[in-house]
C-alpha cells in the first residue's frame, strides 16, 4: 500500500530547511503553487534559493515570499513580470542575488538535474552577456557554452489533478516547469485540487509519473495570483 | 505612407502556409490578425502551446491558459499541451519556421539586442529571447525603424547587449523590408511613399539596394 | 488548411535516399513500424545507416530488412534479441557495422539531436569498452563521458492513434523510442492504426506534437513480428 | 541446502516498502514473486513502464505491454507509460531505489561484468545495464556463485568487459549473502547448512566475516 498524502500544506512543508534550494513551479500565475508558498512562508525557512522561472506580482505567493526576505538568491530567466514590484525593489537595494539563465536553457537545466546529465553544450546565449565567463567549444563550426544541470533540495509545485502514488496531471499552460522540477529535487511536494485513487488515472495520460514525487496535499480551491492581486490581498 | 501597407501584413506575406510560428510578446502578435486568405499558420508560445488561438471571448478566459506575455489565450483544434523541456527542444533543435521579434537594435551583421538596455538601474530580464534566435530557422524583427527618440534601431554595431549573434534573417520597419546580407544590410521593399534617401538617413549602416534575392 | 495525411506507405517512405541514417521505432516488437518497413525495402534504397533499439527477429520487418542487405551500419543497444538470426549472420560475416550504444544514451543522444543540444557528459558507461576512445571528465569527483546527439534524415513510427496536424498517441510500450526519435529526423513518418481530424484528440494528452512529424500514413491493421513469425512469414 | 530458504525471497526481505525497484530478465524477475506480506514494491521496466504487474492471464496478453526482457506483461493500478528518455531519466536521476542484476563476474571492488564474456565471435549487446549501475541508488547482484562449470563468478577482478565500475552493493547467491564493502567482500549469510569454508573456496577472493554493518 503506496499513499504519498499527507495532511496539510503546513505537513508538506515543515522539513524546509535554512538555505535550501527550492524550485518553484509555474510560469506567471500558470501553474504557481501559491498555496505550499503561503505554507512555506508560515514555516519560516530563510536563506533560500529559488529556482522559478519569474518572481511573483503583488504581494502574494511567490512575491510574498521574495518580500519576507527569505529568499537571498534567485534563480530565473524573467523577474520583472508587470505588476512585480517586490523583487526589482529587493533587486536595487542589494537585498537578494539573481542569477539569469535564459528559459531554455533554465528548462533544460533542470531537466538534467533530474535525468542525470551532469552538463551540456547548448547554442543558446552564445556571443551574449549571459554567456560571459562560461566555458565554451566549438563544435561543427558553431560555438555553444557548457551549462551545468541543477538540482534542488525541494520542489514545489501544483498539479489539477494526482493520485496517492504521486503520479500527476497538470492544467494546461499550467504545466510549463513542473514536470523538470519534480525530477531535479530530493523531495518533490504536489498540491492537487483533485486527488484520487491508484488507478483512477490513465496511464497512457500521465505527465509526472508517481516516482518523481514524494508528497502529494490536497488544495481544493488553489489561489491564483491575479483573483488574490484584484482583490488587494498579501501574504501573510 | 499609405495608410494600406503596414508591416504585419507584410510580414505575414512572406509566411508559408502550414508554417510553425513563434510571434514574440508586443507589437509582432499584430501579424496573426494579418494571415494572408487560404493559409494556415500554428502559433507556438513558449510557456507550452502548439496551436495557440486568439484572445478570449469576454467570460471564457482560462488564468492559466496563458501566452508567453502572460495574456489569456485560447487553443486551436490540434493543439497539444507540453513542458518547458519539450517547449525549448522544438525552440532549440530547430522545429520552428519563424520567430517573429522585436528589436532595440539590429546590427549590419545580423546581431540582436532585444532583452537588455544595460542600464544600470535596469531589472536583467530576458525569457526565451536568446533560446528563440539560437534554435529558430528564421527571425524576422519586426520594429519602428527609430525609437521614440529618433535614434536609428539598424546600426553598424549593437551597443546594447547581444541576444544572439548574426541571427536576424529580416527587418520589417514601418519605412521597409530589410534583408540582412553577407554583404550588410540589403533593400526589399520601401513602404508606399517612403524614398530610398529617407530611409538611409535614418540608418546607421549602408544599405545595398542591388542585392539579388532567391 | 493543414493536412499530413499521405496516401500509402509507398508514397510515405519514397524519398528515402541511398546512404541515409534512418531511425526506427520499437523495442521488440512492440512500436515497430513493420508496414513503413516493408515499404522501405519495397522503395529499394540502400547503403542505409540504421538507428533502433533492436535488429529484429525472424525474416520480417526490420530483420528483413537487414537481410535484403540494405543497411550497411546499426546503432543499437541489444542487437541480439531471441528468434534474431539476421544480424548475427551478418555482423560475424563482417558485412554491417555495429554502433553500440547503452540503451539509455541512445535515448539521451537522439533526444539531444531533437533537442538541439550537441552534446553532454554522462556518467553511463564509464570505465567499460563502451566509453573507450571516448572524452571523459571529471565532474564532482566522478568521471564521465562525452555523448553527442545524433539526428537522422529519416525517422520512421508507429502510433495508434494520429491526427491530421501531426499529433500522436501511442500504444502502452510500443512508445518507447518513437518520441524522441520524431524530433531528430529531417523528415518523420508515422504509420498509425487510426487517423482522426484535427481537433480529436485531447490537448492535454498528446505525446508527440504535430511539429515533429511530416507525413502520416494510415495502416489500418498492423502487423505484429510475433504474429508473422509464427506463421512462418519473410518478406518480400 | 535447506530448500526452503531461496535467495529471491532473501533479497524480497531486504527491499523497504514502497521501492521502486528494476528486476534484470531471467532469474532476477523472480524476487517478485517473494514480496514479503505487507510490503508494495513498484516495478520499472526500462522500455516505458512504472507499475508493471505479472504475466497476463492466458488470451489476456498484449504484444505491445512487454518488460525489457520482451515478455508480456501487466499493468498496476497507478502505473504510467513513458518514453524512453523519461525511463532512463529515471535510471541516470537516480531516482529507482534498487535494481537486481544478474552477473558474469563481480569483483571485490564492485565492479560488475555482466553483458558479454568478450568472445570473438559473441554478438555485442548491452541494453540497459551500463545505465542502470550507473544510475540507480543500490544495485544487488542475484547469481549462482560459481559457473556451470564451476567457476567462481565472485572474483579479486573482473576479466570480462565491464558493465560499470564499483556499482554492487550486495550479492545474493546460492549460497550466501555478501555485501561489497571498502574492505573487499564481507558476509552477510550462509545459506543454512552452508559453511563458511565451502563460500570461501568457491570464491576467488577474501571473504571478510568481521564487517559491522548498519
Amino acid at each position: 500500500m503506496i499513499d504519498k498524502r499527507v495532511g496539510s500544506t503546513r505537513e508538506a512543508v515543515a522539513d524546509i530547511f535554512d538555505g535550501a534550494t527550492v524550485m518553484i513551479g509555474g510560469f506567471g500565475e500558470a501553474g504557481s503553487p501559491i498555496e505550499l508558498i503561503h505554507a512555506l512562508i508560515d514555516q519560516g525557512a530563510k536563506g533560500l534559493t529559488v529556482v522559478s522561472n519569474n518572481t511573483g506580482t503583488g504581494l502574494v505567493g511567490l512575491a510574498a515570499l521574495l518580500r519576507a526576505e527569505r529568499v537571498s538568491k534567485v534563480i530565473c530567466s524573467f523577474p520583472k513580470t508587470a505588476g512585480s514590484t517586490v523583487f526589482p525593489d529587493l533587486y536595487r537595494a542589494g537585498k537578494i542575488e539573481l542569477e539569469l539563465v535564459p528559459q531554455g536553457t533554465l528548462a533544460e537545466r533542470i531537466r538534467a538535474g533530474g535525468a542525470g546529465i551532469v552538463a551540456f553544450y547548448t547554442p543558446t546565449a552564445v556571443g551574449t552577456p549571459l554567456a560571459e565567463g562560461k566555458e565554451s567549444r566549438v563544435f561543427g563550426n558553431r560555438e555553444h557554452v557548457l551549462e551545468y544541470g541543477i538540482r534542488a533540495d525541494f520542489t514545489l509545485i501544483k498539479g489539477c489533478k494526482a493520485d496517492t502514488h504521486g503520479n500527476v496531471l497538470y492544467h494546461r499552460t499550467a504545466r510549463n516547469f513542473a514536470p523538470m522540477m519534480a525530477t531535479a529535487a530530493t523531495v518533490t511536494i504536489v498540491q492537487a485540487a483533485d486527488v484520487v485513487e491508484a488507478g483512477a488515472l490513465d496511464p497512457e495520460a500521465i505527465v509526472t509519473p508517481g516516482i518523481f514525487v514524494d508528497r502529494v496535499v490536497h488544495v481544493a480551491s488553489p489561489a491564483l495570483e491575479s483573483a488574490l492581486n484584484e482583490a488587494g490581498a498579501s501574504y501573510p | 505612407m499609405d495608410a494600406r501597407w503596414n508591416r504585419h501584413k507584410r510580414l505575414a506575406q512572406d509566411i508559408p502556409n502550414g508554417s510553425y510560428v513563434n510571434l514574440g510578446i508586443g507589437i509582432p502578435e499584430l501579424v496573426a490578425s494579418h494571415v494572408p486568405e487560404g493559409r494556415t499558420f500554428i502559433y507556438h508560445t513558449e510557456n507550452g502551446l502548439l496551436g495557440m488561438g486568439p484572445s478570449p471571448a469576454a467570460g471564457e478566459s482560462d488564468p492559466e491558459l496563458i501566452n508567453a506575455g502572460k495574456r489569456r489565450v485560447t487553443m486551436m483544434p490540434g493543439a497539444a499541451f507540453f513542458d518547458q523541456a519539450t517547449s525549448f527542444a522544438m525552440i532549440r533543435g530547430g522545429h520552428l519556421d519563424l520567430s517573429v521579434l522585436g528589436a532595440l537594435q539590429v546590427a549590419a551583421n545580423g546581431d540582436l539586442a532585444n532583452w537588455s538596455t544595460g542600464a544600470d538601474d535596469a531589472i536583467p530580464a530576458v525569457g526565451g529571447a536568446m533560446d528563440l534566435v539560437a534554435g529558430v530557422k528564421r527571425v524576422f524583427v519586426m520594429t519602428t525603424h527609430v525609437t521614440k527618440e529618433g535614434e536609428p534601431k539598424l546600426v553598424q554595431h549593437c551597443t546594447y547587449p547581444l541576444t544572439g549573434r548574426g541571427v536576424v534573417t529580416r527587418i520589417y520597419s514601418d519605412l521597409a523590408v530589410i534583408d540582412v546580407t553577407e554583404r550588410g544590410f540589403a533593400l526589399v521593399e520601401l513602404a508606399p511613399g517612403i524614398a530610398f534617401d529617407f530611409v538611409q538617413e535614418r540608418t546607421c549602416a549602408p544599405i545595398i539596394t542591388n542585392h539579388a534575392r532567391k
